[in-house]
């Protein structure tokens, strides 16, 4: 059976350009760069090569760049790291609720080490107002931490206003643009902000490779400590050949960014308006200020991991926040925080296009989207609606 | 993740819909959390004649809802009732650890289903 | 000209077999592990999978294994996550003089915390005493940390002996085994460890996959927070690729350790002999409780990174402790606590053997070695001794 | 990491050794802490008749000494003492920053020989 991605948010395929930029560091260059011989010559070359394809990505100096090994990482690294280096200055942080769990967690790991962390409120689009953002920021306030872009509904916040208004407070921003990068320009000058994260395995680099930018002159502290890889800020033999396919990905990104983004929209739109004739389908997240390939919904009176299930029996392999299509069990906290009722939010599907998705991939996927849909209607107990569910009236997302 | 049990049942469920005039109605579960159950019976000489449901959930609250009006049918009430989550689940080839609770429901809905036959037919 | 390459306590290349092991995850099978679609599940069950093979190769329960990203990684998720865990109990820790730098400096950052930190000293042979042990413990000690062997020195510590010093007054225990894992067997119950570190590109496996294993039941605080990847110890979305490839390697290093060790050891005691029969050329670590593949001098009146370059320019590749081959700048701590002195530390080179060297490399290396020695003790301006240098009584190590 | 240059000076060092009765020494250096540089030179017409030199060190310091005294021979006293550690640098086609300091000796050492030569013959 034919597969149709539409799961890119998850994580993309390797491009074969990437995976040949590789192999040399998977077989016969496989020194370690902190060696003086050639072949550890050769390893750092690479690594100094991906830094600077990296940086231009984001139009940054190479030097701003710290490879680490996950977006994970780089976020626990951004949050810890600048609330440690800065803590005699204040014990605030804010960060938003459309924040990835990577986000989240490493604040509230703060709050347990004596932080007060602000959890900003979303709107329905799943946005940051800059104006609640103003009420949060306190003389106290260290660290703000806001996503460029949204995995889960696709919104694209505001950050250079936000960004503004924590440069003339003297707040360090830090914004997580792992879901953004390779999606859409991305520029840390423009932006305003001071670190940012990304993440290779989400624009066709590998696994294993990601990295955290940070403006020169800001001091951050290490979250692994050891040797003086990259500039003693991160330790851990450099994963070489993670790194330069990181490298060859973020050249390739940039290079076609614009080309993709031309192909990714129309197709976006076509399955946004395909996927909505089918009754009680909800766009979530921002109609306009959206990533190009992201098209996220939720459908009513069913649940989301069975409509995943059915559309993967088609070959169609998408995401849903719902509580039990996630392994942890538990409804995504950005779809619950944009005011969607949990009931609703069981029927989160998210699609995330890729340029290697065709128009008939998306034309399939709405035809079977609808018939799987009704399908699950036909045995849900709530195919007339919700009748007797206490949160009936909430149900319908604000538009 | 699912045995190929579980897929079959989810992809074409057994059973349904509600029995016409039911004699027993049981719901378990709550949208707002995960799954929700709906498991009509019809009683027929002390067994079940027939079992229908509905399901808002997972693929596996379907299978399991599936499989269990499959294995009441035909069962005394008293039988009925000894089916548990693990029975379900066992003749469903195994559910993933952290399903085991959330979606298998279906014994407790056809539970509730008896017992509201049983509440109208008193003995 | 024909490389022969003598430091694979620096990094190994990667085993053929084991780069065939991570094929699949580098082009198909690219899915994430958390995803429900059939793509999701081999990528998660390629994790599982090696998740059995890395606690085989250690005697551990594969729920005992969480996949980091390099050793540095598991050593400062080991100590930091543990002394985060234990601080109510107490606030003392023991490491040893001979550990890695991910190590000692996961050991400073705790001092910052409030920690007290002991640095137990060692021997001439790089070994520490279970009597030094025992006199540094009090009733604030809730966590110890020695290396099972060292990547500089070749020395096997004790660790049996030490770990159950530790549990007899119910201390955790960690032991970085990073330089050991694949070189000499490993059995985490026998050797009574609570934690262990091992790093995959020690052993012909990747770089960019490591481990922690953490006694079952043993609380440990994350070092990476985020998603529930890892059981929610770890976040990040995991390297499948690397971590498939660690599994491999374990798998084989298992397999065929005892005849590696076979083979290593007679090829170690060669390379001893003949580079001994230079003048003034003196073994490091211990003689006989050592790696089997390890070869460690230092050469006096000559500085290491000199012999490394001319040593590279005959084709071997070997590592030295001198200040100036560090890119630090700074000798080897290990061989300074070893009671080395500073200016016959710079003499120290590093030859850590791999099974793909033959009998033909290592008379190679000791002929060229002797050839390279002399060279550059003619140019030396203690070609005749250390003369006027204040140390020169101390120069020659204890043996 | 190094110049094909200071490959060069390193693998084929020139002017090893001590000169003969040479008309001035200079050290400098530790090699508890890294590198030590010993330059003798001869001293004739005002000029550097000869200088030759030895080192303990890594591979810039030794490329740094035989430069150095390339350099120096056939300059006047007061040419030599110009050289300093970029110009050598330079010559070598540039050394690692790390290197820059620690392993650049050279040109200090020189000016020691050169001082030592003058100390003895006071004008
Ligand atoms: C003993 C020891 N511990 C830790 C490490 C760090 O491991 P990694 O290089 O995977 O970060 C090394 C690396 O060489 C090592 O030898
Ligand atoms: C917005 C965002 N931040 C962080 C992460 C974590 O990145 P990684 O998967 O590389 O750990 C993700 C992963 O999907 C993400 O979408």
């Amino acid at each position: 059976m034919q597969v149709r991605y539409f799961d890119h948010a998850g994580t993309t395929p390797l491009d074969p350009a990437v995976l040949e930029a590789m192999m040399p560091y998977l077989r016969e260059s496989f020194g370690n760069p902190m060696s003086i011989y050639e072949l550890g010559g050769r390893a750092s070359a690479a690594v100094q090569e991906a830094r600077a394809d990296v940086a231009a990505l984001i139009n940054a100096r190479p030097s701003g760049v710290i490879f680490t090994a996950s977006g994970a990482e780089s976020n626990n690294f951004a949050l810890r790291g600048i609330a440690l280096a800065r803590q005699n200055e204040g014990k605030h942080i804010i960060v938003s609720k459309a924040e990835h769990h990577s986000v989240l967690n490493s604040a509230r790991f703060l709050e347990k080490q004596g932080f007060i962390v602000t959890y900003l409120p979303i709107d329905g689009y799943g946005m940051v107002e800059p104006e609640t953002l103003g009420k949060a920021i306190t003389k106290e306030t260290v660290l703000i931490s806001i996503i460029l872009a949204s995995p889960e509904v696709g919104t694209i916040q505001p950050i250079r206003e936000l960004a503004k208004m924590a440069k003339e407070k003297g707040i360090i921003f830090h914004t997580d643009a792992v879901a953004a990068a390779g999606q859409i320009p991305i520029d840390v000058k423009e932006l305003g902000v001071d670190l940012l994260s990304l993440s290779a395995h989400q624009f066709y680099g590998p696994k294993g490779a990601a990295a955290l930018y940070v403006r020169e002159g800001l001091r951050i502290v290490p979250l692994i400590y050891g040797g003086i890889q990259e500039g003693g800020r991160r330790a851990g033999t450099e994963n070489v050949p993670a790194i330069a396919g990181m490298g060859k990905a973020a050249a390739i990104a940039r290079e076609r960014l614009s080309h993709r983004i031309e192909y990714l929209r129309p197709l976006r739109d076509r399955l946004i308006e395909g996927v909505k004739k089918t009754d009680n389908v909800y766009l979530t997240g921002h109609p306009a200020e959206r990533l190009p390939g992201h098209a996220s919904f939720t459908v009513e009176f069913v649940e989301g991991e069975a409509m995943l299930l059915m559309m993967a029996a088609k070959g169609i392999y998408a995401a849903s926040g719902s509580a039990c299509s996630s392994k942890a069990l538990k409804s995504s906290p950005v779809l619950l925080s944009m005011g969607i009722p949990s009931s609703v939010a069981q029927g989160s599907i998210v699609f995330s296009l890729g340029h290697e998705n065709s128009t008939d991939d998306v034309e399939y996927a709405i035809t079977e989207f609808s018939v799987i849909a009704k399908k699950l209607r036909e045995i849900s107990p709530y195919r007339g609606g919700w009748g007797g569910v206490e949160e009936a009236e909430k149900c319908i997302p604000k538009k | 993740m699912y045995s190929e049990k579980v897929m079959d049942h989810f992809m074409n469920p057994r059973n349904v819909g509600e029995v016409e005039n039911p004699d027993g109605v049981g719901a378990e579960g709550n949208p707002t959390c995960g799954d929700v159950m709906k498991i009509t019976i019809k009683v027929e000489d002390g067994k079940i004649a027939d079992a229908k449901f509905r399901t808002f959930g997972c693929g596996a609250a379907i299978a399991v809802s599936s499989m269990v009006t499959e294995m009441a049918k035909g069962m005394t009430l008293d039988e009925a009732l000894k089916i548990t989550k693990e029975s379900v689940a066992n003749e469903l080839d195994g559910l993933p650890p952290q399903k085991m609770h959330c979606s298998n429901l279906g014994a407790d809905a056809l539970k509730k289903a008896i017992e509201d036959y049983k509440s109208k037919h008193p003995q």
